[in-house]
């Protein structure tokens, strides 16, 4: 069993998983006493369960979910301008992508011969 | 006995640590309170009102939706806090030495802080209503352009320790107290150093969800984002949470950039027992946590309206990363060619 | 088509240097309307309907603005008050329009030909006539929906109606 | 009441009412004369009480002015999905006797009708003072209730 406690060192960190799990399930221990005491009981089948929606009604699960399809708009307003030039870059059809792949790959090559680190 | 008293220690340290986070915690929230207020012109509540709020909240019925997924919704406020306290157990607490020292460095702290956020997110998708789902988006876009500066700022210093002292571990706390940051860099060095400074006290303030980037439980937009849909006990442990984190932050940021002690100074004037000593340096640890928290957290509440999806990530992405990376430039020309 | 001419057949009265009056038939306002939504007048800032009780007759007026012109004109059209019914103006000037109807529809009962929906707009589940119209009495209808004789706290209210 | 259950809801609103959390229902009169109990000059802050965003964290629903037929149906839902110690306050005329709305076509005449109310705060507008000493008569009630028990 100890030899599972030991900390896997690195050159630059260490971890030790383990010991770590079980600090990790003993702090979840303390945080159930504490909620433990609280008061369990609510209104099962009543308005109460309904989730909140400003007063009006949901009608059914499905309404209730909000797609993610705008959950970038963040970024995408943010760093436009990153956004329209990566846009502009991808026209759509195949070769100009495989274009693109030969001419980065070459590039490569070519930087990695000229100073490229000897094997 | 040698593995019992192993045992021992393993079982009560998070109690030990866990006690200290949330007492302290719950005492900066009333102390945050009190001097928003005061900064405001209003009287303030007592300093006591977490305390109360608490008391209520675990008295309050605990409602879970009917859409919602029942067991990850109960289990999201219980995670957030176990996984906030455990931090606490690989952060250097004042003069004493983290209490798994040997076990944890940067890189596990680093993704302690993010389990929290991860799962109140989980708890707030799993609530299943509409507006703890749009919290629950908005919270992912928030870690998302957050991670980039901390863990930039982290490595950055990590890389200048490796290079001035190749024997240490570099990632460890342990090398980032014994030896402070500011007094081996050059002139470039310091600058860059204060940047990350400045970038490390502006990501705990997003960490901690506090107000200009609270866009997560955006109170008058989503009405309280992703923690909508709890009551009760399972809002009275992500209050309980909430305040710990802010003592994990403050602490972090304590233990990588000011980790000096106050005994020493004193120690050339009048003799001091070890005791005096120990004491005397937790005490300067809490007041440098507060000031910690003041800074991030009442201060930023106060001056600054909450801000709007697109300039949390312009100000993440463009101004912090910027800024990290200028801060990293300047370490490398400091270690490099000494200026 | 300039929008003078469009509205000279009607005799216009000019209220105010910027402020222009017509009255048009029934059957021809749609296509005024849409005449002069070509003319420049993009802006329909509220329809409205006023309740002749002794002529039985409902009138409802458009008030265009025009952007370009800087004028506001207001074409008004008379419609019998006992089958209120009109062709909508949703196609012309689209969601704008289809709230006023709305709400004219709720508080007049006017009939408006096209609209998409007519749904009630403030009053949920009415059932008394439309509350705007001059004939409808109002005491008596919050007296019987809200104030019941039986009840003790109501005996005073009832007292003073009764007096 | 059974002697357990009053014990408990003297430990239950004992402990409520150290930290009201106040869901606002503010509309008409409410929304501008009662913004200065919660700004610095009256600052209800001082007695723990704060302003929630959601009923569902929320104790004490206040409902200020007259409510039309189409609202009360939200302010009915709002009430149910609080959680269960609650106080609702109603403020102002309007929702005590309809206040001069009382023969209007479209409000709702008493708020008891619809939602059981604990406190009423009268005054058109209710001032500031009355929404504290009405928190104070709760305080007050409680303080009796917890004497009373333990006497038992």
């Amino acid at each position: 069993m100890v030899g599972a406690l030991n900390t896997y060192v690195t050159p630059s960190g260490f971890w030790n998983p383990i010991l770590w799990l079980i600090a990790f399930l003993i702090s979840l221990l303390l945080a159930y006493i504490i909620w433990s005491r609280g008061e369990k009981s609510y209104k099962k089948e009543t308005e109460q369960v309904k989730p909140f929606f400003a007063g009006n009604v949901i009608e059914s699960k499905e309404r209730a979910h909000v797609r993610a399809h705008n959950i970038y708009w963040g970024f995408v307003e943010a760093l436009r301008p990153y956004y329209m030039a990566l846009k502009r870059i991808h026209t759509g059809d195949v070769n100009d992508y495989v274009a693109w792949f030969i001419g980065v790959t070459s590039f490569m090559l070519i930087i990695y011969f000229l100073w490229g680190v000897k094997p | 006995m040698m593995y019992v008293l192993l045992a021992l220690y393993i079982i009560a340290a998070p109690f030990i640590v866990g006690a200290l986070g949330i007492l302290y915690g719950m005492v900066l929230k009333g102390i945050d309170r009190k001097l928003t207020a005061r900064m405001q012109g209003r009287v303030g509540p007592p300093l006591r009102q977490p305390f109360y709020d608490v008391l209520k909240l675990l008295e309050k019925e605990c409602i879970i939706p009917e859409n919602a997924v029942k067991w990850l919704f109960n289990a999201a406020p219980l995670i957030a806090l176990a996984a906030s306290i455990t931090t606490l157990l690989y952060l250097p607490i004042g003069p004493f030495p983290p209490l798994f020292s040997g076990n944890g460095d940067l890189i596990v702290i680093l993704y302690l802080l993010e389990v929290p956020c991860l799962a109140i997110l989980a708890g707030g998708f799993a609530a299943g209503s509409p507006y703890s789902t749009v919290g629950s988006q908005r919270e992912m876009v928030l870690m998302i352009s957050c991670e980039f500066p901390l863990a930039a700022a982290i490595i950055a210093l990590a890389w200048k320790y490796s290079s001035i002292y190749p024997g240490l571990k570099a990632f460890s706390l342990t090398t980032f107290v014994n030896n402070p940051i500011w007094n081996n860099v050059g002139v470039l060095g310091f600058i860059g150093v204060g940047i990350l400074l400045i970038v490390m006290l502006a990501l705990s303030t997003s960490g901690l969800g506090r107000l200009p980037f609270d866009i997560a439980e955006a109170g008058t937009e989503i009405s309280g984002g992703m923690l909508v849909e709890y009551t009760g006990r399972n809002l009275g442990i992500l209050y309980i949470n909430d305040a710990v984190r802010v003592v994990v932050f403050a602490t972090l940021i304590n233990a990588m950039f000011f980790p000096y002690k106050l005994s020493p100074l004193i120690a050339n004037y009048v003799a001091l027992p070890l005791a005096a000593s120990l004491t005397i340096d937790f005490l300067f640890y809490l007041f440098k946590v507060f000031l910690i928290a003041f800074v991030t957290v009442t201060l930023m509440r106060v001056a600054f309206p909450r801000y709007r999806v697109d300039d949390v990530v312009k100000f993440y992405w463009g101004i912090a990363g910027l800024a990290t990376l200028a801060a990293l430039i300047l370490i490398v020309m400091d270690t490099f060619f000494g200026w | 088509m300039s929008w003078e001419e469009i509205i000279s057949e009607y005799k216009p009265v000019k209220q105010r240097p910027r402020r222009i009056w017509v009255n048009v038939p029934k059957e021809e306002v749609y296509d005024v309307i849409r005449k002069l939504r070509e003319a420049g007048f993009e802006h329909l800032s509220a329809i409205s309907v006023t309740d002749w009780l002794n002529e039985g007759v409902f009138e409802v007026t458009y008030h265009l603005w025009s952007y370009s012109i800087k004028t506001l004109l207001t074409v008004k059209t008379k419609i019998p008050r006992d089958d209120p019914v009109i062709k909508s103006v949703v196609p012309i000037y689209g969601m704008s329009a289809w709230i006023h109807e709305r709400e004219l529809h709720e508080m007049f009962g006017v009939v408006f030909e096209g609209n998409p929906d007519l749904s009630p707009l403030f009053l949920e589940d009415w059932d008394g006539p439309p509350p705007f119209r001059k004939d409808f009495n109002w005491r008596d209808y919050v007296r019987e929906k809200f104030y019941s004789k039986e009840r003790e706290r109501d005996k005073a209210y009832w007292e003073v109606w009764l007096k | 009441m059974v002697e357990t259950e009053k014990k408990v809801m003297a430990r239950k609103l004992g402990r409520l009412v150290r930290a009201v959390w106040i869901f606002n229902w503010f509309n008409s009169c409410g929304c501008t004369e009662l913004l200065p109990v919660v700004s610095s000059r009256y600052d209800m802050e001082r007695f723990g009480l704060i302003i929630v965003d959601n009923p569902k964290h929320a104790d004490c629903l206040i409902i200020t002015g007259y409510q039309t037929i189409k609202s009360i149906k939200r302010v009915v839902r709002i009430y149910n999905q609080m959680p269960d110690p609650k106080v609702v306050m109603a403020l102002g005329s309007c929702p005590i006797t309809g206040g001069m709305y009382w023969d209007s076509y479209n409000t709702i005449k008493r708020l008891s009708d619809y939602i059981p109310v604990h406190m009423y705060v009268p005054g058109c507008p209710p001032r500031p003072e009355a929404v504290f000493q009405a928190v104070g008569l709760l305080v007050e009630h409680v303080r009796k209730l917890k004497e009373e028990v333990s006497r038992k």
